[in-house]
C-alpha cells in the first residue's frame, strides 16, 4: 500500500486536455521524481493533488483510501504539504508571516506569539543556507528570486507531513542553496516522508530519486526504479514519451502528439 | 458658507423699533438645499441679505446642500459666532428638532422660516402655508383653459421627494381639492423626487399608459419642464393642463407660451422681511405677538405663526415675478423668441 | 525581425475550417467560461420578456423609443468608463464631469450667446480638459483615481451650481439642434440605408478578415457561421428600423397630422461611437496597449508601451465621453439643471459596464458591455417606474431597482462563476 | 515542528539595540517610503493651522466639540471600511446601510415600543445581517462588490424612505440614552481616569513587547523610544482632556446654569472600538489572514486560509460599523432622516481612510487610519463652513472641499510617491 | 571599447545596499556569464541596466558613450533586449499578444496586422521547439511556467539588437528546451550581438559562455575569461567571492558577509 497513489486522473481546462487517466504513486521513505517536458501536465498533476483544481475523473489514495480534495485545506489535513512552481507568496506580509501563513502559532490571550514564530523562521532559513536574507521582518516582495523559493520551500517543509510535493523547488537557487535542498530532500525521505519532487534537472534526479515517473503530454508514460534507466533512457521518455519497450505503445506516443 | 451683511453699527436704532438699540445684531440664517427649489440659491439669500442690511443687523447665511449634518455643524458654527436669533428653514422635522434644542441649550431664540419644525421649540414661525399653495395650484389647474367646459377629466399627480414634508403638504393641498373636483378622475400618481429626469421618466410612462389625459397636476416648474418636453414630443404641449410653482424663470417663459398653465408665485420679500424685522425686534428685547397660530401636528403646540399668501401667476399676471424683481427680464427672457412673447406680455427687456 | 530564428523555418499545418470543429471549440469555449456578451444578452431578454409580460405597453414603439432616449446618456457614459475601468480605475467624477459641461455649454449658449457648435465644441473642449488634468495628477502625482475623482465629484457638483445659478435650471431654446438629438427622428429612408451600410459594412469585415486568415493558411470563422452573425444584426436592425418606423403619435385627429416617426438622432450618434470606440480597442495598436497596461502596467512598461501617457488618456476619453453624455441628457431634459449629473447617474453607468461583463479590475471589457449593459439598467429603470406606484412610491422603486440589478448581476456571475479573470 | 531542520541548530547573533541603530533604521525606512501614519498626521496639523489662522474661534473648547462629534460617525464607518478595502474590496452601501440600521432602531423604538437597548441590539444585529448576506453574495455567487453594494446602496435608499416615511424624520424621545452618546458629557474625573488608563495601558504593551523580545534574544525598540511616544499620546491626550473640561456653554445667564463641560461620550466609544479593532488586526490570526487575504487570496487559499469565511467576515464588520456609525450620526441628529445615510456620507468615509493610507487594492491600511484621515475630513468640512462667503455658498463650498480634499490626498500621494504597495 | 560597459554602479533599497560599485563588460560576440549566489544583486543588476531601477551611482556606457536609462523604453531604443527572472507577462493578452507588445505590427489604416504577428510568433516558438502550446491565440495565463518562460525569451530574440540579457532564462525550462536556448544564445553571439546570461546552472555557464562576472552580495568579485578558470574556482568565488587570488580581498569578503 503506497503513501499517495493515484489512479487515472483526468483534467481538462475548457477544451485543453492537460491530463488523462494518470496513475502516479509514492512510498513512505521514497523520493520519487515526477518529470517530463515543458507543458507535460506535471504542475497541473501537482494542483490536483493539492486541492487546487478539482479532478474531473480518477481518484487520489492517501495510506490506501480515496480522498475527496476540494480545498487546499483538505490536503493540508491529510498531511500532504506543497512547494508550487508559482510559489505564491503575499507580498505584503514579512518572511515571517508568509512561512506560518495558515499556521500562525498564538500565545496567550489568543495573540499571535511573533518571537516564537520569528525564532523558529530564522533557524529554517539558515538550515537551508541562505545567507542573504537581511532581516525575517522584511516583506518578501523585496526578496530575489531565490531568496522567494527559499521561504517557499522553508514554509513547507516546517511541519511535519507525510507527503512533501516540491514542484521544481531549485529552479531559483544558487550551487550552495541547490545542494541543501537536494540534502533536504534525501533526508526528510529518511525519515519516512513520501517525497516527490518535480524536477527538470536530469543530474539532480538521477542522484536523489529512487523511483521516476515520466509524464508524456498529460499522459503517464512510465514509472520505473531508478535503479531501472540511464538517464538517456530517461530523456528519451520525456521527448518522445517512449524508449526501448518503456514507455507508451508507439501509436499513443505519436498520435498524442498531433 | 457665510455672507456677513449688513451694517455692522450697534448704535443706530432698528428702523421701525423706539426702543434701546439691540445689543447684539447677529442672526444666523440656515437654509436647507439646493434642490427642492432654486428658490434657496439666490432668491432668498439677496433677499433675506438685503433685509437684513434694511434692519441694520449682522446675518451670516448658510445653505446646508441637503445634508442634515452639515445643516448641524454650521448651526454650531454660527452658536460659536454668537448669534442670537437663529432662522431655519429645517431639511426635515427631526434634525430641524436637533439644531432648535441646541440652540435652547446656548440661549439662542429659533424662528422656524418657511418650514414648520415638527415637535420643534422655535418661538415662531414665518411661511408661507403650504397647504394653501396646494389647494390654489388645484383650484388653478381646474380653470385652465384646456378643462374648462370638460365633463370628465382624466389627470395625474407629479408629487415632489417624499423626504421633504412641504411635499407631502402641497400633495395634501391639491389633492384635497382635485378629489372633490366632479368629474376629474386620477389615472396615476408617482413621485418625480424634485428630480427632473425622474419626473421625465416616470411622465413618459404615465403618458404611455393614458395617451388622452387632460391635466398633470405637477409639483414644481422643473418637473413641469419635464413634463412639456414630453408632451411636445406628441404634439400635446398645450393641450394638456399642467401646473407648476416657484415662479421660476423657465416656468415664466411655458406660461407665456401657454405650454404650462400657471405657476406659484411665494414672492420672498413676503417671508423675508417679516422674518427679519421679528429677529430685530427679539435682539432688542422684545417679544412680539404673532397674528396667528399654526398647530404643531407632533406636540399640539400652538406656534406662533406670519403666514403670507402665494399668488397664482397665468399668462395675465405673467409680469409679476419680473416688475417685483423676483425674477431679471434677461433671465426669463434669453433668446429671441421669447422676448417677444416677453414684450407681448409686458415684461420689458433691455 | 532577427534573422536568427528562422534558421529552422517551420512547416504550419493548414488548419481545418469545418463548420463543425468551430462550433465544437465554441461550446468548450463558453464551458470553459469565456461567455463573452452571452450572459448580457440572455439578461436582457429575460428582463425585457418579464416587463413586456407585467406591463402592457412595455414593448410599444413609443416606449421602445423611450428605453433608446433614456439608455442614450447611460451608454454613452459607460462607453468612456470602460477606458478608465480597462485599467482598473474609476471615475467617480464622470456624472459630475458631464453635468458641468452641459452648464459650460447652456451658459455660453444662452448668456454669451455663443453659436450652438461653438458652444458644444467649448463643453466638449472642457471635458477634455478635465480629463487630462485627472489623468495627469494620477499618473504623475500618484494619487489614487477613487480620491482624485471623489474631489472633482464635489467641486464640479459645486461649479455646476454656480454656473447655473439661482434659476436652478437653464432651459434650452425650443429650436436648437443639440435638443434635436433627442427630440427629432432620422428620416425611414436613411434609416434603412444606415442600417444597410451597417449590416454591409460588418459583413465587409469580418469575411474579410476570414479570407485573409485563410490566404496566410490560418484558422478562420468558417463563412456559414459569419453569415449566420450578419443575418441576425441584419434582422434584430430591421425589426428595430421598422418598428421605429411606425408613427408613434398616440393622439391623431383632423387637426394634427404631424407625426413622430423613425429613430430618434441619438441612435445614430451610440452607433458612431460604439463603431469608432469598438475599432479603437479591437484593433488598433493603441487599444491593444490599453488591455496591455489593464493586465500587467509593470509588463508594458516593460515592453516600452508608454503607461502614463496611456493612463492619461483613457481619462480623456472618459471625461470626453461625460461630456458627451451630458449634452446628450440636456437634449433629453432640453434643460441643464444645477444639479446635473448628480445622484445615481454615474453608480448606473458604473454598474451598466459591469454588468456588460467589464471588470473593475483592469484588462477585461468591451464596448459593447456598454450597450448591452446600458440597455439593461435602462430597462429595468423605465420598467419599473411604470411598475409600482403611489406618492410614496419611490421608496419601494429604489428597493425593486436594487434587487432587479442585483438579479442581473447574480445572474451574470453565476454564469461566469469563477471565470472573472 | 519538523526535526529535520533543527539538526543544524544555527546561531542566532544578538542583536544590537542602540538607539542610534533604531533611528538610522528608522530613517532609512522613511526614506524608503514606509511612511506609516507620517503623511496623515503631517497633513492633519497643516490643515488644522491652516483653518485655526483664517477663522478664530477654530481652536475652541466649543469648535473642538463640534469637531468630535462631527468626526465621530465618519471615523466609525472608516473603521469598518478598512477591512473591506484590505481585502480589495469596496461597500458602496455602507453609508445607507447605517441609515437603514438607525431607521429600524428609531421605528421600533418609536412605534413598537421596544426598550432602548432592544432597538439598539436590533439596528445592530440588522447590520451585522445584512453583512453577512453581502459577504455571502460575493463569495459564494462571485458577484463584484461594486455591483453588490451599488444594489444595496439603492435598496436600503428605498427601506429607510419606507421605513421612516412621508414625514422625513422620526424624531428620537429627549431622555434617550442614544442621544447621550454625542449630546451628554464625561465627567472630568472619569475623562482623566480613561486616560491614564489607555496611557498605562499603551505603556504597558510596548514594553512588555520589548521585554519579550530582547529576553528571546531579537531585535526590541530601544525604550527610550518607547517612553517618548507614551509621552507624546500622553500629552496630547492631557491637551484634549483638559481642553474638554472648559465650560463651552457660550451664553450663561440667570436662567440657564447648566454647563457643557468634558468630553462627548462618544470620545470613549471611539477609543473602545479603535482599540479593538486595531488588537484584532495587528495581534490576531484573523487579522493576519485579512492582511494575508488582501494581499495574495491564492496564496493564502493554499496556506489553509479559510478565504471565503474572512471575506464574509469583513463584509459583516463593515456593515456592523455602518450600523454603529448610522447610530451615532442618529445620536446627533437626535433624529433619523428618511434619506438617513445617503448623499457623501460614504465616499468621505472611503476618502477618509485613503487619506489615512489605506489601500484601495487591499492588503494595506491600518485601524489609525480610519482616525486620522477621518479627522482630516472632519477638520475640512467643519473648516470649510466657515471659510466660504456669498449668496451662492454651497456651490464655492463644494469646488473649495473637493479641491482642499485633492490637495489633502495630493501630499499624501507625493511623500509615498510610488511607494503604494 | 566594449558594446556595453558599466563603472561603479551602486544601488540601494532604503537601508538595503544591493549593489556596490560594481564594474562590468560585455562585448559584442561573446556571451558573457553573470553568476553569483542568491540575493547577489544579478537580477538588480540586469533591472539597472534595463532601466527599471535608477541608478544611484555610476555610469552605464553603450559603445562607449554614457547613456541615461531611465525608462524601459531608453534601453530598448538603444538596442538592448532583456528577459527578466520574473517574466512579466500580461496575463489578459494571448500568446502573439505578449510577443509583440510594445512592437505590434500595424498594416493600412494603422490597423494590427494579426496576420503578420501570428505567423512570426508561431515561427519562433516552433524554433524554440515548443510543441505543448496548442495555441498562439490561448491565453498566457493559461500556460505552464516553462511555456511562459520560452514566450519571454521568444518575444526578446524577435528583434535584432545589439545587446541580449537573460536572466536566469533556462530556470523553468525542460532538457530539450534548454538546449536550444544554449544553442540560441551561442547562434546570437556568433552574430555579433553581446550576449549576457545570467544562470546558477554551472554546466550550462562553462559549455557557453566567454567570459564570466562574479558578483559577490552585490560587490563584483572578480570578471575573468572562461578558459582562466576551472568549474570548482567559480563555484568557490561564488560562495565566498575569492578563490586563490582571484576575487575580492580577503577582508573584504569575510566582512560583507557580516
Ligand atoms: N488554467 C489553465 N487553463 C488552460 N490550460 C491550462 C491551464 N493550466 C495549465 N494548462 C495547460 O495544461 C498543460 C500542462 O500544464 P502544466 O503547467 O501542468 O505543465 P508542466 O508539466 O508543469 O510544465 P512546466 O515544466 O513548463 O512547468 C499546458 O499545455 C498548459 O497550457
Ligand atoms: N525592491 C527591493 N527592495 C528591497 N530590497 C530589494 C529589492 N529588490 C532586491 N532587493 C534585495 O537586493 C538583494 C539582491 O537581489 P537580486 O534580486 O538582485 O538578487 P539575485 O542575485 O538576482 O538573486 P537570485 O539568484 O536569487 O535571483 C537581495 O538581498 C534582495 O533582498
Ligand atoms: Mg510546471
Ligand atoms: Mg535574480
Amino acid at each position: 500500500m503506497r503513501t499517495l497513489e493515484l489512479q487515472g486522473i483526468g483534467k481538462s481546462f475548457g477544451p485543453v486536455v492537460a491530463l488523462k487517466s494518470v496513475d502516479f504513486g509514492a512510498e513512505a521513505g521514497d523520493v520519487t521524481a515526477l518529470v517530463g517536458d515543458n507543458g507535460a501536465g506535471k504542475s497541473t498533476l501537482v494542483k490536483c493533488i493539492g486541492g487546487i483544481h478539482r479532478i474531473d475523473t480518477g481518484e487520489v489514495l492517501i495510506d490506501g483510501t480515496a480522498q475527496h480534495l476540494h480545498e487546499p485545506r483538505d490536503a493540508a489535513h491529510l498531511g500532504i504539504e506543497i512547494v508550487h512552481q508559482d510559489l505564491a507568496l503575499c507580498d505584503n506580509l514579512d518572511v515571517v508571516g508568509n512561512m506560518f501563513l495558515g499556521r500562525e502559532r498564538v500565545g496567550r490571550l489568543h495573540t499571535l506569539d511573533e518571537n516564537a514564530m520569528e525564532q523558529m523562521a530564522r533557524e529554517t532559513l539558515t538550515s537551508l543556507s541562505v545567507r542573504t536574507v537581511r532581516s525575517v521582518r522584511q516583506k518578501v516582495a523585496s526578496l530575489s528570486g531565490g531568496q522567494r523559493q527559499t521561504v517557499a520551500i522553508a514554509k513547507s517543509v516546517l511541519w511535519s507531513s507525510k507527503i512533501v510535493i516540491l514542484d521544481e523547488p531549485t529552479a531559483a537557487l544558487g550551487v550552495a542553496q541547490t545542494e541543501q535542498v537536494l540534502e533536504l530532500v534525501r533526508r526528510l525521505a529518511d525519515r519516512g516522508v513520501a517525497v516527490v519532487l518535480v524536477s527538470h534537472n536530469m543530474n539532480d534526479v538521477m542522484q536523489v530519486a529512487d523511483s521516476i515517473a515520466v509524464l508524456f503530454l498529460g499522459r503517464m508514460a512510465t514509472q520505473v526504479r531508478r535503479s531501472d534507466v540511464t538517464q538517456t533512457q530517461v530523456v528519451e521518455l520525456i521527448t518522445s514519451g517512449r524508449s526501448g519497450d518503456l514507455g507508451l505503445p508507439g501509436a499513443e506516443s505519436i498520435g498524442a502528439s498531433a | 458658507g457665510l455672507v456677513a451683511c449688513g451694517n455692522s453699527n450697534n448704535n443706530s436704532s432698528s428702523s421701525g423699533g423706539s426702543s434701546a438699540p439691540p445689543a447684539n445684531t447677529k442672526v444666523g440664517i440656515l437654509l436647507p438645499d439646493t434642490a427642492s427649489s432654486p428658490r434657496w440659491v439666490s432668491a432668498d439669500p439677496n433677499e433675506l441679505r438685503k433685509q437684513c442690511t434694511d434692519n441694520k443687523l449682522t446675518c451670516y447665511i448658510d445653505n446646508a446642500n441637503g445634508g442634515a449634518t452639515t445643516m448641524q455643524s454650521q448651526a454650531q458654527a454660527l452658536i460659536n459666532k454668537g448669534v442670537g436669533v437663529l432662522l431655519v428653514t429645517n431639511l426635515d422635522s427631526g434634525s430641524g428638532k436637533a439644531i432648535e434644542s441646541l440652540a435652547k441649550q446656548h440661549n439662542v431664540v429659533t424662528i422656524d422660516y418657511d418650514r414648520l419644525t415638527a415637535g420643534g421649540s422655535a418661538a415662531y414661525y414665518v411661511s408661507f402655508d403650504n397647504v394653501k399653495v396646494g389647494e390654489d395650484q388645484g383650484k388653478a389647474l381646474t380653470s385652465c383653459p384646456q378643462v374648462t367646459g370638460k365633463s370628465a377629466v382624466g389627470y395625474v399627480d407629479i408629487d415632489g421627494a417624499p423626504t421633504d414634508n412641504n411635499a407631502t403638504l402641497f400633495a395634501q393641498g391639491y389633492n384635497s381639492v382635485l378629489s372633490k373636483q366632479t368629474g376629474w378622475t386620477k389615472l396615476a400618481e408617482q413621485t418625480g423626487n424634485w428630480d427632473p429626469a425622474t419626473a421625465q421618466t416616470v411622465f413618459t410612462t404615465m403618458l404611455g399608459q393614458h395617451p388622452t389625459l387632460g391635466a398633470v397636476m405637477v409639483a414644481n416648474d422643473t418637473m413641469a419642464q419635464s413634463v412639456i418636453n414630453v408632451l411636445k414630443s406628441q404634439n400635446l404641449a398645450g393641450k394638456v393642463a399642467v401646473s407648476g410653482q416657484d415662479a421660476t424663470a423657465g416656468g415664466l417663459g411655458n406660461v407665456m407660451e401657454g405650454t404650462q398653465c400657471f405657476t406659484i408665485y411665494k414672492p420672498v420679500a413676503g417671508e423675508a422681511d417679516v422674518a427679519i424685522k421679528l429677529a430685530g425686534e427679539i435682539l432688542s428685547g422684545q417679544k412680539p405677538t404673532a397674528p396667528a397660530t399654526i398647530k404643531d401636528p407632533t406636540t399640539g403646540r400652538e406656534v406662533p405663526s406670519y403666514l403670507a399668501s402665494p399668488t397664482v401667476i397665468t399668462k395675465k399676471n405673467v409680469a409679476l415675478p419680473v416688475t417685483d424683481g423676483y425674477e431679471t427680464a434677461a433671465s426669463v427672457c434669453p433668446t429671441p423668441a421669447l422676448r417677444k412673447l416677453c414684450t407681448e406680455n409686458g415684461i420689458h427687456t433691455p | 525581425m532577427n534573422a536568427v530564428l528562422t534558421e529552422k523555418a517551420p512547416q504550419h499545418q493548414p488548419a481545418p475550417s469545418a463548420l463543425a470543429e468551430y462550433l465544437r471549440e465554441y461550446v468548450a469555449r463558453l464551458r470553459g467560461g469565456e461567455l463573452g456578451s452571452a450572459p448580457a444578452v440572455v439578461g436582457l431578454i429575460v428582463i425585457t420578456a418579464f416587463f413586456a409580460i407585467v406591463h402592457q405597453g412595455f414593448l410599444s414603439a413609443y416606449n421602445l423609443e423611450a428605453l433608446v432616449i433614456q439608455a442614450a446618456p447611460i451608454i454613452v457614459m459607460a462607453m468612456g468608463l470602460v477606458f478608465v475601468l480597462l485599467l482598473g480605475e474609476i471615475d467617480l467624477s464622470a456624472g459630475t464631469t458631464g453635468g458641468l459641461c452641459s452648464a459650460i455649454m447652456a451658459v455660453l449658449l444662452l448668456r454669451h450667446g455663443w453659436l450652438w457648435w461653438l458652444a458644444i465644441l467649448a463643453a466638449l473642449a472642457a471635458g477634455l480638459a478635465i480629463g487630462f488634468v485627472m489623468g495627469w495628477l494620477r499618473s504623475r502625482a500618484g494619487i489614487p483615481s477613487f480620491v482624485i475623482t471623489l474631489a472633482t465629484f464635489l467641486a464640479f457638483q459645486g461649479a455646476t451650481l454656480i454656473l447655473v445659478g439661482g434659476q436652478g435650471s437653464v432651459i434650452l431654446p425650443a429650436g436648437s439642434p443639440l435638443i434635436n438629438l433627442e427630440n427629432s427622428f432620422v428620416p425611414l429612408w436613411l434609416g434603412w440605408t444606415l442600417l444597410g451600410v451597417f449590416v454591409l459594412g460588418y459583413a465587409a469585415v469580418k469575411l474579410g478578415d476570414a479570407q485573409a486568415r485563410r490566404r496566410n493558411g490560418l484558422t478562420a470563422t468558417p463563412v456559414v457561421v459569419i453569415v449566420s452573425k450578419v443575418l441576425g444584426v441584419a434582422v434584430l436592425g430591421a425589426a428595430f428600423t421598422y418598428e421605429m418606423g411606425k408613427n408613434r403619435n398616440l393622439i391623431t385627429n383632423a387637426f394634427f397630422s404631424s407625426k413622430a416617426q423613425g429613430e430618434p438622432w441619438v441612435v445614430v450618434l451610440l452607433m458612431v461611437l460604439f463603431v469608432v470606440w469598438h475599432f479603437v480597442l479591437s484593433r488598433t495598436r493603441y487599444g491593444r496597449h490599453v488591455y496591455a497596461v489593464g493586465g500587467n502596467e509593470e509588463a508594458s512598461r516593460r515592453g516600452g508601451v508608454a503607461v502614463s501617457r496611456i493612463r492619461i488618456s483613457v481619462f480623456v476619453i472618459c471625461s470626453g465621453m461625460a461630456a458627451v453624455s451630458g449634452l446628450v441628457a440636456a437634449s433629453l431634459l432640453q434643460s441643464v439643471q444645477s444639479n446635473a449629473g448628480a445622484g445615481n447617474t454615474l453608480l448606473l453607468a458604473v454598474g451598466a459596464a459591469v454588468i456588460g461583463g467589464t471588470s473593475l479590475f483592469g484588462g477585461r471589457g468591451r464596448m459593447i458591455d456598454a450597450v448591452l449593459g446600458g440597455l439593461v439598467v435602462a430597462v429595468i429603470i423605465n420598467g419599473m417606474s411604470d411598475l409600482i406606484q403611489g406618492s410614496n412610491s419611490s421608496g419601494y422603486e429604489w428597493v425593486v431597482t436594487g434587487a432587479v440589478l442585483l438579479l442581473a448581476a447574480g445572474f451574470d456571475a453565476v454564469v461566469r462563476r469563477g471565470k472573472t479573470l
